[in-house]
């Protein structure tokens, strides 16, 4: 039944910028689907891609990594460490079988809730358009 | 052209002169051209207001051949907007003053037409007079 | 009806001799008002403009010897209708309140032993209009509401600046808006109603007068607006006969002429044939006024 | 009436009450903070990102406030006034009004069910105006306390609030209060307001206009939680503007319509706030219209070209007036200075960068408080040149927007600076100790038992999901022992069924499934640390601000259910997996050491010392002073340098805590915060010293650029620089030179060195009048780039100059250097004044370059040992450009003075006593608390690649030599993770985040 998938998207979010945009985006009551599951890490720079990797092989269809601004790092730069790092492992996705698409890196800051929505809606029509993803029976 | 400026030089005599007329400190107009700005004859003056003030600043010769301060009228505009209340104004008003003092006066009423003089409000024959005469 | 205010009344040499529709439409309006204009016994012209130069002290003495007369004739305060008059003396009495030792000076050499303090008031009619009959009295003579009529302020400078002599705001004065509307009129704003027209540039340098003039009646214009109003006469003529626009020129009223017509005074009264761009074809149209004869 | 003590009071939670208050908080004082609003924050909290770094203002400001509001030495009084301070330093008797806002903070949730039902709107302040709040608001998302708060002058006593609360948070019998303290010192923290241009500076239609807005007005529009969500529109029509314009200096730097001095801040919020237009709309138009631009901080200029090449269009010119069209769009009409033409030019929205004006309230409470403000109303100092932040009554101390305006990290130094003297006064007293751990249970050996409470927020989770579903569910989970619901988590009695529950069911994990863990997590891990459990025992699902709040489906309460089960199956499972988090601390050795001694390193070893610190201050020459000993006199108050140089010296050495060591120099340095161990060298001959320090201040100052083979410099003795100017002013060798130039900027904001030296203007200023007084006759010319006399003082100390000793000016251009050349026996320096728009030729008999700056020519070598960074200037690079100016990212190393950037003595001052206060935490402490949640490593898998070990930001990783595997400095990790991720044999964890903890979670993301 393609009509009603719903996506499943695991969010991975640094604690000072991301986290606390998502938490803006509750208090301003801004609405968006329910399918995300956040992971609260001090620092995107923590975010191994061990992680995204099990995130896919649990079930998501997506997976969302979301950390400070350039420059407003908590840590000086492990957001920066994360870029390169998040970007190099999506570019070995498709060697897995799993679309570019399904991992997003967005910066979001504190006061960026409705920003936070608008990521989390924007993904969910991508990955409802890309269908559920299945992967290559190991 | 290239301005020479020379060590040991006076301050300039027409500095000077305008500075004790108007009663104003030319050096301490910041350029910031709020006054060309305001100004509504602008388009008619050969040296917008702020640049009239640099070049007696700079002692620069020709000032007293301009236009600019005999196209002013006095309107205030430039006086009321200018943020370090500098009379522009009455540096016009100097310049005029100065000007008719050495080369006499600047208008030739006896040129205007009879009719002309006749049917002119009394206000601006007279505010013609004054401010073009010594 | 008995006059419940005397003002005693500087009238200027241009009222006199060439603004003299503006003079009567006044003095009518006034009456009506019960407000009566006492003319000076004796005035002189008043010297028009302010002298700006430290060293020109002699230029003051004329409307310094305005108020010494003044206070002779026993009066403490003095209207004017005249904009550069009223521009003059307010600034001279200014200067003689601030540097009284410049005026003992000149009256002095001069051998013209006068004194004055500054202390006299002057007043634009205005004002007077404004702060002393008040814009409710005003309101409550309209007989003939200018409805309709979209009339465009004129300020010039001399009524606004300096700040320090300017019966108004001068960037966002109200006073000819608020009395217009006051007679029903409705007002059209822009920029250039404080911006100056050239002034006595008409006399040799007229090109530059009407630039001005034909900006400012391209922006009334633009707004909507059928006529200018305004105080000055200098302006007054100016706009009158230098208005050499692109569309239709627009027909100049002094604000008192304007007052005239809302009261229901008589249009010979108010001096309405004397300018070069007719009057009376606009009010005929938002029949303010009719034409003899030619009445229904 | 009781009486309360404090060690300190602090009037103001901005950003420089807060820092203040966290200074002497985290020293061990008690702190009262008391605020006139209902949220802490100031202006800061308002702004989108701050120049010249760009980052988020709320991102780095509400850490802060949290930080502030949890702290165990603060008090927090909000909605507060002072109302008399009476007695003296080390005993004020203060008179507070704590004005009611009807609403219990205790009790009150945040929920916002009052303002759903509030019948009242008014203009919403905080986003000045541009939008609409109720009667009964929160002020913004962020606020702290996150109570709501009614606002009495609008509220119109309907009651609906009362009936909808449901925790009974709002009465309206609750009165304000008087109370009375007792403190020992007070720092005004007031900062300042903006001039709303409706009665001076109307030309420019503010109030007349809708499209004319305040630049505040404009940091709300773009701010992503401002009234447009940050979409940046016409408030007439909700367009968007494709042509901004900006106009600086209004009502600043005016004489006539305005304020005499410049307001500090606007060249560069405007700059920032137009680099962001862009961002948000690159094909905008974006206009300056300045009349000097000072970009005159450090990276400002920089950020300034940065904003020119991204395509901001500045126009040198100060528009005359503002009209309005049909359409309401905009003509402005300005002079282009540099080209002399004037132009009417359409714009869609216009921004004013209105003056900074003093706080409205600020003189009310001078009078209270017994200090002195300036004709405008701004604090004034007691010595503008060498006490900036002591108010004119003994024990009250001065911080930031409240003395005039200042950007945040010259606020924040400030703030630090006035905690470290209102520390002095109360050094005697006894501090706060550090809280005691609580004994703890061992649980690491036993199965997981976890409680998990769902909490329903009232109605606001409770109203959209279903909280007992969602409890049975967690009651199935694995290692769950118990589960149940609550109404308000975190009121007081739930807090106590947690404790009892903790004890009666033997839970050794705690699951809160409720709302935030940043703002509620450490009030939860303080209940069952009450009951012995370690803090890292416990986790929290968010399904309140992620789950009911976003998921408010009125009828279908099916899927935020379905998402709050499995927020709290995640937690259940990393909680499993959860361990104690060991909380470590390592014994401070007390005494400080500071490296250089010139105005900096002197003030700060005075701060310290009257601390009660025992404090070395190493100087490499043979006599303190730094460049004292070459200043003639010093602006802005005249007084010789010398002087001031005896003053400082005689209070170091008056001072037993302070030992001096002369011509030494730090030759090497190990170990880390709490204990480094350093070598001093005096040199050939001279003795070799090993100090034990807890923290070290580096105050090593600037010097000036080699500017040899430039401008003459070198080749000809009558070129010299602004420094041997002043020798030589000193000495009376100046002889009588008929005509000065002085060159500005040489050998800054060019190509090569793209800085700008910040203080030089000012120095040609000063120097201009000493010329003027040592040769009456000469002519002075001073040719420059931009005047940038920042500030208030400055500008008018400029002003005074430039009427008095009539200088030539000649502004020019970089692109266009003078060029000095020798005639004959004399010299000409040849260069296009961009206002006259000609060519100059001036003859010279002295050349005076105010040369480029730059950080001590040791610094590279010193910087090595302390393992900090700098920038191509040698200049020192600080933690964070806005929030932590004095500190270094290597723990228990400050700085400040012109080793971090060149800046006038008041300035240094006020930074030197800042990093003696931010130096003094430590060691007042007595020990530094470890990051619980550090990186650990295992050693028996680490393969000694190194691969992480430039990751880390804090240089807390090395290598064991011996072992070939890294060693972390646990004291130095700040716990971020970043090496762990990098390592790429999984020898690395981290506390609280380890790869099991993480990983637990996401496998539990969905059933399996
Ligand atoms: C438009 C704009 C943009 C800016 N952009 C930047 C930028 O990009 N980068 C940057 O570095 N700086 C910027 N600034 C400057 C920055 O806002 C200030 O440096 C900073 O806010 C000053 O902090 P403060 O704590 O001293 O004062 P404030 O933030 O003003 O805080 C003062 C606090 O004291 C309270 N208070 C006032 N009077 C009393 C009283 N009598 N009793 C009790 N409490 C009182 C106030 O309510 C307020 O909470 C900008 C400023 C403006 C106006
Ligand atoms: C020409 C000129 C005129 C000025 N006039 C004024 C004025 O009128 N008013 C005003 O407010 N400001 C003025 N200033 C600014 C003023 O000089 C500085 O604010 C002030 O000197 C900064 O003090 P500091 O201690 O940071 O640096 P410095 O004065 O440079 O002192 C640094 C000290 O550290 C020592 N040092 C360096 N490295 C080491 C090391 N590795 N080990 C040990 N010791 C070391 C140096 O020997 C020196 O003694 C002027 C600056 C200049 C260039
Ligand atoms: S407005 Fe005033 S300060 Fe500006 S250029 Fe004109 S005279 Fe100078
Ligand atoms: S006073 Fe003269 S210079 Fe000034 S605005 Fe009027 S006409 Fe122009
Ligand atoms: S309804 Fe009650 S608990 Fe909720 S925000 Fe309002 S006062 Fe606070
Ligand atoms: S009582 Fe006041 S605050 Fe409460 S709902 Fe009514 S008006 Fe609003
Ligand atoms: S910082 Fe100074 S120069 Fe710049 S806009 Fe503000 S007041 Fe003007
Ligand atoms: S703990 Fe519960 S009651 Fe308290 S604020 Fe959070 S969700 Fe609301
Ligand atoms: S002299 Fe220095 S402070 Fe002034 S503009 Fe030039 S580089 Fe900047
Ligand atoms: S966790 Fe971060 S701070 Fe700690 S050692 Fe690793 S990289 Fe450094």
């Amino acid at each position: 039944m393609e009509a009603t998938f719903e996506p499943k998207i695991l969010g991975m979010l640094c604690s000072w910028c991301a986290y606390a945009g998502a938490d803006t985006a509750g208090v301003s009551r801004t609405q968006y689907p329910p399918n995300i599951r956040i992971v609260r890490v001090m620092c995107s720079g923590r975010i191994d891609p061990l992680f995204i990797a099990r995130a896919f092989e649990s079930g998501a269809d997506g997976v969302l990594v979301a950390g400070c601004h350039s420059g407003d790092c908590h840590y000086i730069s492990g957001n920066e460490y994360a870029k390169d790092r998040i970007t190099s492992f999506g570019g070995m996705l498709d060697f897995f079988g799993i679309d570019q698409r399904r991992l997003k890196l967005a910066w979001v800051s504190a006061s960026e809730g409705t920003r936070f929505a608008a990521v989390v809606a924007e993904m969910t029509e991508e990955l409802r358009a890309l269908g559920p993803l299945k992967l290559k029976v190991q | 052209m290239t301005i020479t400026m020379r060590a040991g030089g006076e301050i300039d005599e027409l500095l000077r002169k305008v500075e004790a007329l108007s009663s104003q400190n030319l050096a301490g107009c910041y350029q910031c051209g709020t006054c060309a700005a305001s100004c509504p004859l602008r388009g008619s003056m050969d040296l917008p207001p702020d640049a009239l003030i640099l070049h007696l600043r700079f002692g620069l010769p020709g000032v007293l051949d301009r236009q600019t301060f005999w196209v002013c009228v006095g309107c205030d505009s430039c006086v009321e907007h200018c943020p370090r209340a500098i009379d522009v104004s009455k540096i016009m008003a100097a310049l005029r003053q100065i000007s008719i003092q050495e080369s006499g006066d600047h208008l030739a009423l006896a040129q205007l037409p009879e009719t002309a003089l006749r049917r002119l409000p009394a206000i601006a024959l007279v505010a013609s007079m004054r401010r073009h005469t010594g | 009806m008995g006059s419940s205010m005397q003002i005693a009344y500087y009238p200027g040499c241009t009222i006199k001799a060439s603004a003299h529709q503006h003079e009567g439409a006044a003095l009518a309006v006034l009456r009506t008002l019960g407000v009566e204009l006492r003319e000076m016994a004796e005035w002189n012209c008043c010297g028009v403009v302010h002298s700006l130069t430290s060293d020109n002290l002699i230029r003051h003495m004329a409307p310094v010897r305005v108020f010494a007369r003044l206070r002779e004739q026993g009066e403490n305060e003095v209207a004017t209708l005249c904009d550069m008059c009223f521009n003059t003396l307010a600034r001279a009495n200014l200067h003689a309140r601030q540097q009284p030792e410049q005026i003992a000076a000149i009256s002095v050499t001069s051998g013209d032993e006068l004194s004055y303090d500054g202390g006299a008031g002057v007043l634009h009619l205005l004002q007077v209009l404004r702060d002393r009959v008040g814009l409710a009295a005003i309101r409550a003579h309209v007989r003939r509401p200018l409805r309709g009529l979209r009339v465009y302020p004129y300020y010039g400078c001399k009524l606004l600046r300096p700040a320090e002599v300017g019966i108004d705001d001068p960037e966002t004065p109200a006073v000819l808006r608020d009395l217009m509307q006051a007679l029903g009129a409705t007002v059209v704003e822009g920029s250039l109603q404080t911006q100056c027209c050239g002034a006595y540039h008409v006399v040799d340098h007229a090109e530059i007068v009407a630039g001005r003039v034909a900006a400012t009646a391209d922006q009334a214009s633009a707004g909507g607006a059928e006529a200018i109003v305004l105080s000055c006469p200098l302006c007054h003529y100016n706009f009158d006969t230098l208005q050499a626009t692109s569309g239709a020129p627009l027909p100049v009223f002094y604000y008192t002429q304007l007052m005239g017509i809302a009261f229901g005074l008589e249009p010979d009264q108010l001096g309405l044939e004397e300018q070069q761009i007719a009057l009376l074809p606009l009010l005929q149209r938002h029949n303010l006024v009719h034409v003899k004869g030619e009445q229904a | 009436m009781e009486t309360h003590t404090y060690d300190t009071l602090v009037i103001g939670a901005g950003i420089s009450g807060m820092q203040a208050a966290l200074d002497l908080a985290d020293k061990g004082y008690r702190v009262l903070v008391v605020e006139r609003q209902a949220s802490v924050g100031g202006t800061m909290v308002k702004l989108d990102k701050t120049f010249p770094t760009n980052d988020c203002a709320i991102c780095i400001a509400a850490p802060k406030m949290v930080e502030l509001a949890r702290h165990p030495n603060i008090t927090l009084m909000t909605n507060a006034r002072v109302e008399r301070v009476s007695g003296s330093v080390g005993n004020f008797e203060v008179a507070i009004w704590r004005q009611t806002t009807y609403v219990n903070p205790l009790t009150c949730k945040g929920c916002g069910d009052c303002a759903r039902v509030c019948p009242v709107e008014v203009e919403d302040q905080f986003n000045a105006g541009l939008s609409k709040r109720k009667a009964v608001y929160l002020q913004f998302p962020q606020a702290v306390p996150a109570v709501y708060t009614i606002d009495y002058a609008h509220c119109v006593g309907c009651g609906a609030c009362d009936r909808i609360c449901e925790v009974g948070a709002i009465s309206f019998l609750k009165r304000s209060q008087a109370l009375t303290v007792n403190v020992g010192s007070m720092i005004v923290a007031t900062g300042f307001e903006v001039l709303e241009p409706t009665e001076l500076r109307r030309e420019y239609g503010y109030g007349r206009f809708p499209n004319v807005l305040t630049a505040l007005q404009y940091e709300r529009i773009i701010s992503a939680s401002g009234p447009t969500d940050g979409k940046i529109t016409r408030p007439s029509d909700g367009q968007t503007p494709t042509r901004v314009a900006w106009i600086q200096c209004v009502g600043s730097r005016s004489l006539k319509g305005g304020y005499p001095y410049c307001s500090k801040i606007c060249c560069m919020y405007a700059t920032k706030e137009a680099l962001i237009t862009l961002e948000h709309a690159p094909d905008t138009q974006a206009t300056i219209f300045y009349m000097d631009l000072r970009a005159y901080g450090k990276d400002f200029q920089q950020y300034y070209r940065r904003a020119a090449d991204h395509g901001v269009r500045y126009i040198r010119g100060r528009p005359a007036s503002v009209e309005e069209n049909p359409d309401q769009s905009l003509t402005i009409t300005y002079e282009d200075t540099l080209t002399g033409e004037v132009h009417a030019e359409q714009f869609d929205m216009l921004v004013l960068s209105t003056a900074v004006v003093p706080s409205s309230d600020n003189r009310r409470l001078a009078q209270a408080a017994g200090i002195a403000v300036d004709a405008h109303g701004f604090f004034v100092s007691q010595d503008e040149l060498l006490a900036p932040l002591q108010s004119t009554r003994e024990g009250i101390f001065l911080a930031g927007g409240a003395q005039g305006p200042n950007d945040i990290p010259d606020s924040v130094a400030q703030a630090c600076g006035a905690a470290g003297l209102a520390a002095i006064p109360i050094s005697m007293r006894k501090r706060a100790a550090e809280p005691e751990p609580l004994p703890e249970r061992d649980v690491s050996a036993d199965e997981s038992r976890a409680g998990v409470f769902v909490c329903g927020c009232g109605k606001n989770i409770a109203g959209y999901l279903d909280i007992s579903a969602v409890a049975t569910f967690a009651g199935t989970l694995p290692g769950v022992a118990f589960a149940e619901t609550c109404t308000f988590a975190c009121s007081e009695d739930a807090q106590r069924r947690i404790r009892t529950a903790v004890e009666e069911h033997g839970l050794n994990r705690v699951v809160v499934a409720a709302c935030s863990p940043i703002t509620h997590g450490p009030v939860f891990q303080q209940t069952i640390s009450e009951v012995g459990l370690n803090p890292g025992l416990f986790e929290m699902a968010n399904i309140r601000n992620q789950c009911s709040w976003v998921h408010s489906h009125a009828n279908d309460h099916a899927p935020a259910t379905a998402k709050a089960e499995g927020l709290v199956r995640m937690a259940v499972a990393r909680a499993d997996k959860l361990r104690s988090l060991p909380a470590q601390t390592v014994e401070v050795t007390p005494s400080c050491l500071v490296i250089g001694g010139g105005v900096a390193g002197m003030t700060a070893a005075v701060t310290l010392a009257d601390m009660g610190i025992t404090t070395y201050l190493v100087e490499r020459e043979s006599v303190l002073g730094g460049k004292l000993n070459t200043i003639s006199t010093l602006a802005p108050s005249d007084t010789p340098a010398g002087e001031v140089r005896e003053q400082l010296v005689r209070a170091v050495l008056q001072r037993p805590r302070i030992k001096v060591f002369l011509s030494a120099e730090v030759s090497e340095v190990e170990g880390y915060v709490g204990n480094f161990r350093v070598t001093l060298d005096e040199g050939v001959g001279g003795a070799i010293t090993q100090l034990q320090v807890g923290t070290m201040i580096v105050a090593t100052g600037y010097r000036e650029a080699d500017l040899r083979g430039r401008y003459g410099y070198g080749d000809d003795l009558r070129v010299i620089t602004q420094l041997e100017l002043e020798r030589r002013l000193r000495d009376g060798t100046l002889g009588t030179p008929r005509s000065v130039v002085m060159v500005n900027c040489a050998g800054s904001m060019d190509a090569a060195n793209p800085a700008c030296c910040r203080i030089g203007c000012t120095i040609s200023v000063k120097n201009a009048r000493m010329l003027r007084r040592a040769a009456p006759e000469a002519a002075i010319f001073m040719l420059y780039q931009e005047m940038r006399v920042y500030g208030k003082g400055q500008e008018e100390y400029y002003t005074h100059m430039i009427e008095e000793v009539q200088p030539f000016r000649v502004r020019y251009d970089s692109a266009r250097p003078p060029e000095v050349r020798a005639r004959g026996r004399g010299l000409t320096v040849s260069v296009y004044d961009t206002l006259l728009r000609e060519d100059l030729s001036i003859e010279a008999d002295l050349i005076v370059l105010t040369a480029a700056l730059q950080g001590d020519a040791q610094t590279p070598r010193l910087k090595q040992m302390l393992k900090v960074s700098t920038d191509a200037q040698d200049f020192y690079s600080e933690a964070h450009a806005k929030i932590r100016p004095l500190d270094f990212t290597t723990n228990g190393v400050y700085l400040c003075g012109a080793d971090h950037y060149p800046r006038t003595i008041p300035d240094t001052i006020a930074q030197a006593a800042g990093a003696a206060s931010r130096a003094a935490i430590p060691l007042l402490r007595g020990r530094v608390t470890v990051e619980p949640i550090v990186a650990e490593v295992d050693p028996a898998v680490c393969t000694g690649c190194g691969d992480c070990v430039p990751h880390c930001p804090y240089g807390a990783m090395g290598m064991d030599i011996t072992h070939g595997v890294v060693s972390i400095a646990e004291v130095l990790c700040k716990g971020c993770g970043t090496c762990v991720a990098a390592c790429p044999s999984g020898a690395l964890q981290q506390r609280g985040f380890s790869d099991g903890q993480v990983l637990a979670m996401i496998e539990a993301a969905w059933p399996q």
